[in-house]
């Protein structure tokens, strides 16, 4: 069935390089997480969003296809914050530990088997990140969800960095966390000296320390998470501390204890995928730290790790809204592609997932997936002109 | 450099001898050495400072006539003509320990066949083992040493006392138990009740067998069918010990690792009806009522102290089983480990260690001395000091609890055993020179 | 520079922990040990704001509305301080295996705050230990003195810059392979593999560190490397090295470089020291000694072939040699009291050994000046006994650290 | 319905063998607590709004709409007005319970109750999940497995139900990856062999007894002839071993008279056939582990041939591809769905099974088969409904289903007089995410409130 839809979601765009404009109305319509219409309209035109709610006009002209999709929940196309999908093997150069300059798209296969898996469920963008086998690992990049070449949107959207075990090996530099901990310093020490000679390395670390790159942690236990915090944090005099860097935690499943460091020194969290045998604080912790203002994202493989990691979290305390703006919004902030996706404001890429029900419950199914205007995924008939 | 010039507490009185040190294997002939002359004058009178009897109160400065190993008299008498006096005036003398379960002091305390009931320990003692060196040295007189925890029905167990130079010498009066272990590694508990199970009922048979075979044997006598004058059928020899347990003859020493096994075991004398002495590992505190209204006293394994992580907390806490059936009211025995390194494999220490957890001081002394020795059915003989009793002493040179406290002399049968000051490991220990530990 | 701002910020924690109970406690009645000059039979300890505010007997005041504990027939001692801790830290974090010199590692970074052997110390009468790298380094990093309780590293550090951790014997070339031609394959095919090479690795990155001193001497502006910035502070005896040796010969070789390139250092773990009680002397050296109960070493020290003699520590008392008890690498099973009492047992004096687990260990990670005895203006790390601590069946009922109750 | 009188089988034996703390038939207990909440749904019959449950010893003694039912008076009320009461949840088949390295070598007859670790921290958590009865996996090695465990929440640990607390016995299909067809054909062929020996064992068995009867009636006689005949001690002597030398004497000297009868051996003790005697006459209910196609068809193939009225399919990821056949077997099959896709063989595993089961009229449970995934059980089943199952099916099949499956749907499964009170509340439909486990009652004793 999959690779159906694979086949399905490949051929589709090339066969109407235009797609048709669209008048979608529906029960729910999701502009964006604080934004909610009811028995809403929702114009696209030219891969873009032409117009919501009431801004659409009353007649369209005759080329517009209308789609009533009755109380069905249209919601902005879904964004995963990290993924390694599976070109494992390619993203992590394991000769050294120390590789920031490495790019995570160009081991992207626009064509790969997860892809279509990830638009089939409604994602349409999400973040690709090299492994957490370096410390620092390298950047991640953003791409659509979209066979096409071309499809990258963002070449360097942040620096990963990992001081979880299974970025140690016992067999180089560093074997240990001490270790780990002592080469990001001394990195952004050495980049940020003034003898530094100019390499591609040292330009990553320095766009860091500017803030135009967000800064990735890879922590899961509460001492890795308060250690990840150091480095932003005056008080223990850590490298990131006074410059204009973005540190975002990905994992942080142990820090329930350090929430309220994690809002006063962290720009964001994302979860690792969540699952049932977690340990209640590890599950409560989406909760805890929405209750304290901080942004969260989710890693997820497949569109149903996001899903269930959205729902294990509402499970546990996560409002719904907040479920749904880090599986949307923030997550295409964080990435630096709230320009184009996330929200289906005006102007907006045409990218947008309708479902049966709300996509937080584990019931909701999939619908139709629409990719810059063009229906991609679930019931082909229904968004296109027949 | 000289001992004398440390501050390390000594017999009050007694020169330091220091003796060239001598290989520990030579250790026994010392002994037999020096109880020569003993042999040739029975009467032996110990001049005791204080006198811990475990069967009444205290009593200062009170004497024992000892004769032929035997304790006499308790109090104050003159001097037989004819005695040899041991003083130990301005010291305690109390009796020695009893180690009620213990693999010490053999060579392959596991049989790695299951089920081998009609195996003993008698065959595998070694007298001149390190263990038995280290129970003078800390003040035990019997042991009951018996097969692992290792197998299924191991063997029988043998009353010992921990000096002398043949398996002969070492045998002491006492009822030896039949060793039955629940243990077993990850995930074969349930195969090992069951094993169990089907080696009970396999002697069962094999005894209902044997009866109904009897039964007829008497018929046909009467029925005037045979002409022999005895019935002849025989139980199976490597049966034996096992029939006997069936019968009430033999008790078991039953080692239960934790709380599921406990239960299964108790269901298991319920259902044979066999009388077992319970050798209960830390995890069975979770299932404690099932120790209750028992027939013998249980015995605790070496380690006393457990730390038990609560996964829901993710905190540990400390377990003292043996808190818990003072508590509870339940008597127990305890044992010492049998490691080289490790306070656990001193008396003093592990009765320390209950009283730290809140058991009171004369539970955790008795539970060195006259528990174990109901345990082993020789009460009547060893565990206390009294008229008629074995005269196994132990000389201490302060409180049996004291740190820094040791073990003088040691008595066995009115023999001396054991001098400290002639030990040649501690002076291995508090000695600088370059020799090298045997 | 860095370090400094945390420990004031470390400082800063524990009074605040302190004002939380802005009362004043005290400890009325009881046997007071303070480890320093005078003890008091019927002593009283006034503790406020996580301070010792005052020590002495019966005629001490204290201001109305203070709670008062009856600590009659109990003794009161500073809290243990263990020199030798083995826990806090995940096995694989204790070394930086990458390299077998780094200086610049610091146990800070992988001290696990979480670990219940703090909570566990605690309870047995234990306010502070020292964590420091392990000995599979021939130089392994920084240590650093942490109180045994709060929830992060902040709140628990005395002082980050307790000692720089090198190791003689046979653990740190344990593992390691001949290079003999060939690619080498691995982290481990490298030096050193004999205690040769132990003893020239040390050299060679202290001799690197003077040059470096040097160089930077005379041109400002040569990069900073921070490793050997440390190095540099060893030599300029801003920093103390804590060198693991247990045999003889290592703990003669340990003195020997000491003296080489005048640093300063704290012989850990010296099992032999009873054989070069000459040598320490002369060096004026000062010991830590691990687990004086065990009767053989056992763990990674084994190879070391070290064999322990029980009066050990009571020759170093006679000696003059300034020692501290510490549980070690060979045996954790039990807690620093009964280690002590167990010295005791083999002949040391009840009040050296008191001083061996509690101001001793205080000065020679140079904490003195917060920790390790009951006086004025020190730390509110108090233990209540329930009588003589060297009895075994003593119990610890009350331990303060910065003046909070730390039993459950 | 035609496998219903099966399900009456198992539940008459298997409910027989969880001896109830008090058989539905005794006089009703009085009330002890009634229950007030926003919605009931007895999945036995369509929910209801405003609904109370009224509690007495241990039991339900009426569910129903306010009004409908008599409310005694003088009985505490928890009222929940928001609240949404389902039957305790039944996890038809996991490994909470399994101790570490599982339970050794297994065999039909291995019943791992005994075993089971009640006080483990799984066991602790099920309430939380709204979970009341779990069925305990025998995991153990071999392909007969054992006997599985029925086991209720406690607030401290578990217990097991009943006596004997025997859930069904395992037989375990499920190869290796890439094992070679012809091993594989080996494997699943002649499954019937083990049932054919139980039979013949069970005759053995049989004819042992009445060998005995024989053997005292002829010893007797023998010996009445001894007295008449005189001189017995030419022909015999005391004991067997003699009465054989002597018939060989006999023979030399051909004297009148009978032989001394000998004893008849009898069969060693057996405790797997004797279980799957059981399963046979369908006293136990035998579950089939199998994934794969011709593991499921080797299964139907067993039923069909040894006519085993009371089996179920665990596991059957494979069986979108004989789902009629399975629907014609007249098999139950118990799902073990996971949250994120799983693959079988490189191939994904169809999510839409569930609801092609119930398209067809195949009774089907959905289980954890995991303890790590038994706290999230109603999710396991909201993923499902994603995929074409109705909401009402879905939550049957972690209820009431499981419970006939288990034959202990006389007890538990469904909010209905007479049965155990076993109830769970949460704040929102059952299958939503945001529904939190306010409450949980067992046998009428609050278990687990959630905050």
């Amino acid at each position: 069935m999959l690779s159906l839809l694979c086949a399905f979601a490949a051929c589709a765009p090339q066969s109407d390089p235009q797609p048709p404009a669209l008048l979608i109305s529906a029960k729910t319509i999701v502009v964006a997480p604080d934004l909610v219409l009811t028995d809403g309209r929702l114009l696209l035109r030219g891969g873009k969003v032409a117009a919501v709610g009431a801004s659409v006009p009353q007649e369209v002209g005759p080329d517009v296809h209308r789609v009533d999709l009755g109380d069905a929940t249209v919601v902005p196309g879904l964004v995963v914050a990290h993924t390694c999908l599976d070109a494992e093997r390619d993203l992590a150069e394991t000769v050294t530990a120390y590789t920031p300059e490495l790019r995570a798209v160009e081991a992207y296969d626009p064509y790969g088997k997860g892809v279509a898996e990830m638009l089939a469920g409604g994602v349409t963008a999400f973040g690709i990140a090299p492994r957490s086998a370096n410390t620092l690992a390298g950047l991640a990049g953003a791409v659509k969800t979209d066979p096409r070449a071309g499809s990258v949107l963002r070449n360097e959207s942040y620096l990963l960095a990992a001081i979880v075990p299974e970025a140690l090996d016992q067999q180089r530099f560093p074997t240990s966390r001490m270790g780990a901990l002592d080469l990001v310093r001394t990195a952004f020490r050495t980049a940020a000296g003034p003898l530094a000679a100019q390499t591609p390395d040292r330009e990553v670390l320095r766009d860091v320390l500017s803030g135009a790159l967000p800064f990735v942690v890879h922590a899961r236990t509460h001492d890795e998470v308060a250690r990840a915090l150091d480095l932003a944090d005056p008080a223990r005099d850590g490298v990131l501390a006074g410059s204009g860097a973005r540190l975002f935690l990905l994992g942080a499943g142990g820090a329930h204890r350090a929430v309220d460091r994690i809002a006063a020194l962290a720009a964001g969290v994302v979860i690792e995928p969540l699952h049932p045998g977690l340990a209640p604080e590890a599950l409560a912790l989406p909760a805890a730290l929405a209750a304290r203002k901080v942004r969260l994202a989710f890693s997820a493989g497949s569109p149903r790790e996001l899903r269930v990691s959205a729902a294990l979290a509402v499970r546990h305390g996560l409002p719904r809204a907040a479920a749904l703006a880090a599986m949307t919004a923030w997550p295409a902030a964080m990435l630096g592609i709230d320009d184009r996706c996330g929200t289906l404001h005006q102007g907006k890429d045409a990218d947008l997932v309708v479902f049966d029900g709300d996509p937080v419950d584990l019931g909701a199914r999939v619908i139709a997936v629409c990719l810059q205007g063009h229906p991609v995924a679930g019931d082909p008939g229904l968004l296109a002109r027949d | 450099m000289s001992r004398a010039r440390l501050d390390r507490p000594r017999p009050s009185g007694a020169h330091p001898r220091l003796l060239p040190s001598v290989p520990m294997r030579l250790f026994a002939a010392f002994a037999v050495s020096l109880l020569a002359p003993l042999a040739a004058q029975p009467l032996v009178v110990l001049n005791a400072g204080r006198l811990i009897t475990m069967a009444g109160p205290d009593a200062e400065n009170v004497s024992i006539l000892i004769e032929n190993g035997r304790i006499r008299q308790i109090g104050t008498f003159p001097t037989p003509w004819n005695a040899r006096t041991i003083d130990a005036r301005g010291k305690v003398v109390m009796p020695t320990y009893v180690l009620a379960h213990t693999s010490g002091g053999m060579r392959g305390a596991n049989e790695n066949l299951a089920n081998v009931p009609y195996l003993t320990v008698q065959d595998a003692v070694d007298p001149s083992s390190k263990f038995f060196q280290e129970c003078l040295r800390n003040g035990i007189g019997t042991v009951h040493v018996i097969p692992g925890n290792r197998t299924l029905i191991g063997g029988q167990g043998l009353v010992c006392k921990p000096y002398g130079q043949t398996v002969e010498d070492l045998i002491v009066r006492g009822r030896g138990g039949l060793k039955v272990s629940l243990y077993s590694e990850a995930g074969g508990a349930l195969i090992q009740v069951q094993r169990l199970r089907r080696a009970l009922d396999e002697v069962r048979d094999h005894i209902a067998d044997f009866e109904r075979r009897k039964k007829e044997f008497e018929a046909e006598k009467a029925a005037g069918a045979t002409d022999k004058k005895e019935f002849d059928g025989r139980i199976d020899p490597t049966k034996q010990p096992v029939v006997d347990l069936l019968q009430g003859k033999n008790v078991a020493f039953l080692y239960v690792p934790d709380a599921p096994r406990l239960v299964e075991a108790r269901r298991l004398m319920r259902e044979y009806g066999f009388e077992a002495v319970l050798v209960v590992g830390p995890g069975t505190h979770k299932a404690i009522t099932q120790l209750d209204g028992l027939e013998f006293p249980v015995v605790l394994d070496g380690d006393l102290e457990v730390w038990e992580k609560d996964p829901v907390t993710g905190k540990s806490e400390k377990v003292c089983l043996g808190a818990r059936l003072y508590e509870r009211g339940v008597p127990f025995a305890l044992d010492v480990s049998t490691g080289l390194n490790g306070a656990e494999r001193f008396p003093w220490w592990q009765m320390a260690t209950l009283i730290r957890n809140g058991v009171d001081r004369a539970t955790a002394m008795h539970a060195f001395t006259t528990v174990p020795a109901k345990v082993l059915g020789i009460a009547d003989e060893v565990g206390t000091i009294a008229v008629g009793k074995r005269a196994n002493l132990q000389i201490l040179t302060g409180d049996p609890l004291a740190a820094t406290t040791w073990v003088d002399t040691v008595l066995l049968d009115g023999e001396i055993v054991y001098e400290r000051d002639k030990d040649p490991r501690l002076q291995y220990l508090f000695g600088v020179s370059q020799e090298t530990d045997k | 520079m860095q370090r400094s701002l945390l420990t004031m910020l470390a400082a800063a924690v524990c009074a605040a922990g302190g004002i939380a109970q802005d009362q004043v406690l005290v400890l009325r009645g009881g046997e007071v040990r303070t480890a320093a000059r005078q003890d008091y039979p019927d002593g009283t300890v006034v503790l406020h704001r996580g301070k010792i505010v005052a020590v002495g007997g019966p005629e001490v005041t204290f201001p109305k509305g203070a709670r008062v504990i009856d600590c009659k027939g109990k003794v009161v001692t500073p809290g243990l301080i263990d020199a030798g801790a083995t826990f806090g830290v995940r096995p694989n974090d204790r070394n930086e295996q990458g390299d077998e010199v780094t200086p610049q590692m610091s146990i800070l970074d992988v001290v696990h705050p979480d670990d219940e052997g703090f909570a566990r110390a605690r309870e047995s009468g234990v306010t502070a230990v020292r964590l420091i790298p392990g000995n599979r380094n021939v130089i392994g990093g920084l240590g650093a003195v942490l109180k045994t309780r709060g929830g992060t590293v902040a709140e628990m550090l005395v002082s980050d810059r307790v000692g720089l951790r090198v190791a003689m014997g046979s653990e740190p070339s344990a593992g390691n392979r001949a290079i003999r031609g060939g690619v080498p394959l691995g982290l481990f095919v490298r030096r050193p593999t004999t205690r040769m090479g132990v003893v020239w690795e040390v050299r060679r990155a202290f001799s690197a560190a003077q040059k470096y001193r040097e160089a930077r001497t005379e041109a400002k502006d040569t990069p900073p490397d921070p490793a050997l910035e440390v190095l540099v502070q060893v030599l300029e005896g801003d920093l103390v090295v804590h060198t693991t040796a247990r045999a003889e010969q290592d703990i003669r070789t340990a003195l020997r470089l000491a003296s080489e390139f005048g640093y300063r250092t704290v012989l850990d773990e010296a099992t032999e020291a009873y054989r070069c009680i000459d040598a320490l002397t002369a060096a004026k050296a000062t010991c830590l000694l691990g687990a004086p109960s065990a009767e053989q070493v056992t763990g990674g020290g084994a190879g070391d072939g070290a064999r322990p003699r029980w009066h050990t520590a009571a020759l170093l008392a006679q000696a003059g040699v300034p020692f501290a008890i510490q549980t070690g690498t060979n045996l954790g099973s039990r807690s620093l009291v009964h280690e002590a009492m167990f010295a005791v047992r083999f002949g040391l004096g009840p009040d050296t050994a008191l001083r061996a687990i509690t101001i001793a260990p205080a000065t020679i990670l140079g904490v003195a000046d917060r920790l390790g005895s009951l006086a004025p203006g020190k730390d509110a790390d108090v233990v209540v006994w329930s009588g003589d601590p060297f009895d075994p069946t003593t119990v610890p009922e009350l331990v303060l650290v910065g003046g909070e109750e730390a039993t459950p | 319905m035609s496998r219903l009188p099966c399900w009456l089988i198992s539940a008459a034996a298997v409910g027989a063998a969880a001896a109830p703390a008090q058989p539905p038939s005794s006089p009703a207990p009085a009330p002890d607590l009634v229950l007030a909440v926003g919605t009931v749904h007895p999945v036995s019959g369509p929910s209801f709004a405003d609904g109370v449950i009224v509690l007495g010893g241990g039991r339900i003694l009426a569910v129903g709409p306010r009004g409908s039912v008599p409310l005694p008076d003088g009985v505490p009320v928890v009222a929940l007005p928001n609240g949404h009461a389902y039957p305790g949840l039944v996890d038809a088949c996991t490994d909470v319970g399994v101790p570490a390295g599982g339970f050794g070598e297994g065999s039909a007859g291995l019943e791992v109750a005994p075993g089971v670790d009640l006080d483990a921290h799984s066991c602790r958590a099920m309430p939380a999940g709204g979970i009341t009865t779990w069925h305990v996996l025998p995991a153990a090695s071999g392909r007969w497995r054992g006997i599985g465990a029925l086991v209720r929440a406690g607030a401290d640990g578990g217990e097991l139900f009943g006596e004997s607390a025997r859930g069904a016995v395992f037989l375990r299909l499920v190869g290796p990856a890439g094992q070679h067809p012809i091993v594989r054909q080996k494997e699943l062929t002649d499954l019937g062999r083990p049932f054919e020996e139980a039979e013949s064992y069970a005759k053995a068995v049989r004819r042992h007894g009445e060998a005995v009867a024989k053997y005292e009636k002829d010893f007797q006689a023998w010996l009445e002839a001894v007295r008449k005949g005189g001189n017995g001690k030419a022909r015999t002597g005391g004991g067997e071993g003699d009465a054989a030398a002597a018939q060989e004497g006999g023979q030399a000297a051909a004297p009148a008279g009978p032989k001394r009868p000998t004893y008849p051996k009898a069969p060693p003790p057996d405790p797997a056939k004797t279980a799957l005697v059981q399963v046979a006459s369908g006293e136990l209910p035998l579950w089939i582990e199998a994934q794969r196609r011709d593991e499921i068809e080797a299964a139907l193939a067993l039923v069909a041939e040894r006519r085993i009225v009371n089996a179920c399919l665990v596991g059957a990821q494979r069986a979108d591809t004989v789902l009629d056949e399975i629907a014609r077997s007249g098999v139950a099959v118990v799902l073990t769905p996971s949250l994120v896709p799983v693959e079988l063989d490189g191939e994904p595993v169809a999510d839409t099974l569930a609801a092609e089961l119930q398209r067809r009229g195949v009774p089907f449970a959905i289980a954890s088969g995991d303890g790590r995934r038994a706290r999230a059980l109603p999710l396991l089943a909201a993923a499902c409904v994603a995929h074409g199952l109705p909401e009402e099916a879905a939550v049957r099949a972690i209820t009431l289903t499981p419970a006939q499956l288990l034959g202990i749907a006389a007890e538990t499964g469904s909010l209905e007089a007479g049965k155990r009170a076993d109830v769970v509340v949460t704040s929102a439909p059952l299958l939503r995410s945001d529904a939190r486990v306010l409450r949980v009652l067992r046998d009428g004793r609050t278990i687990y409130q959630g905050r």
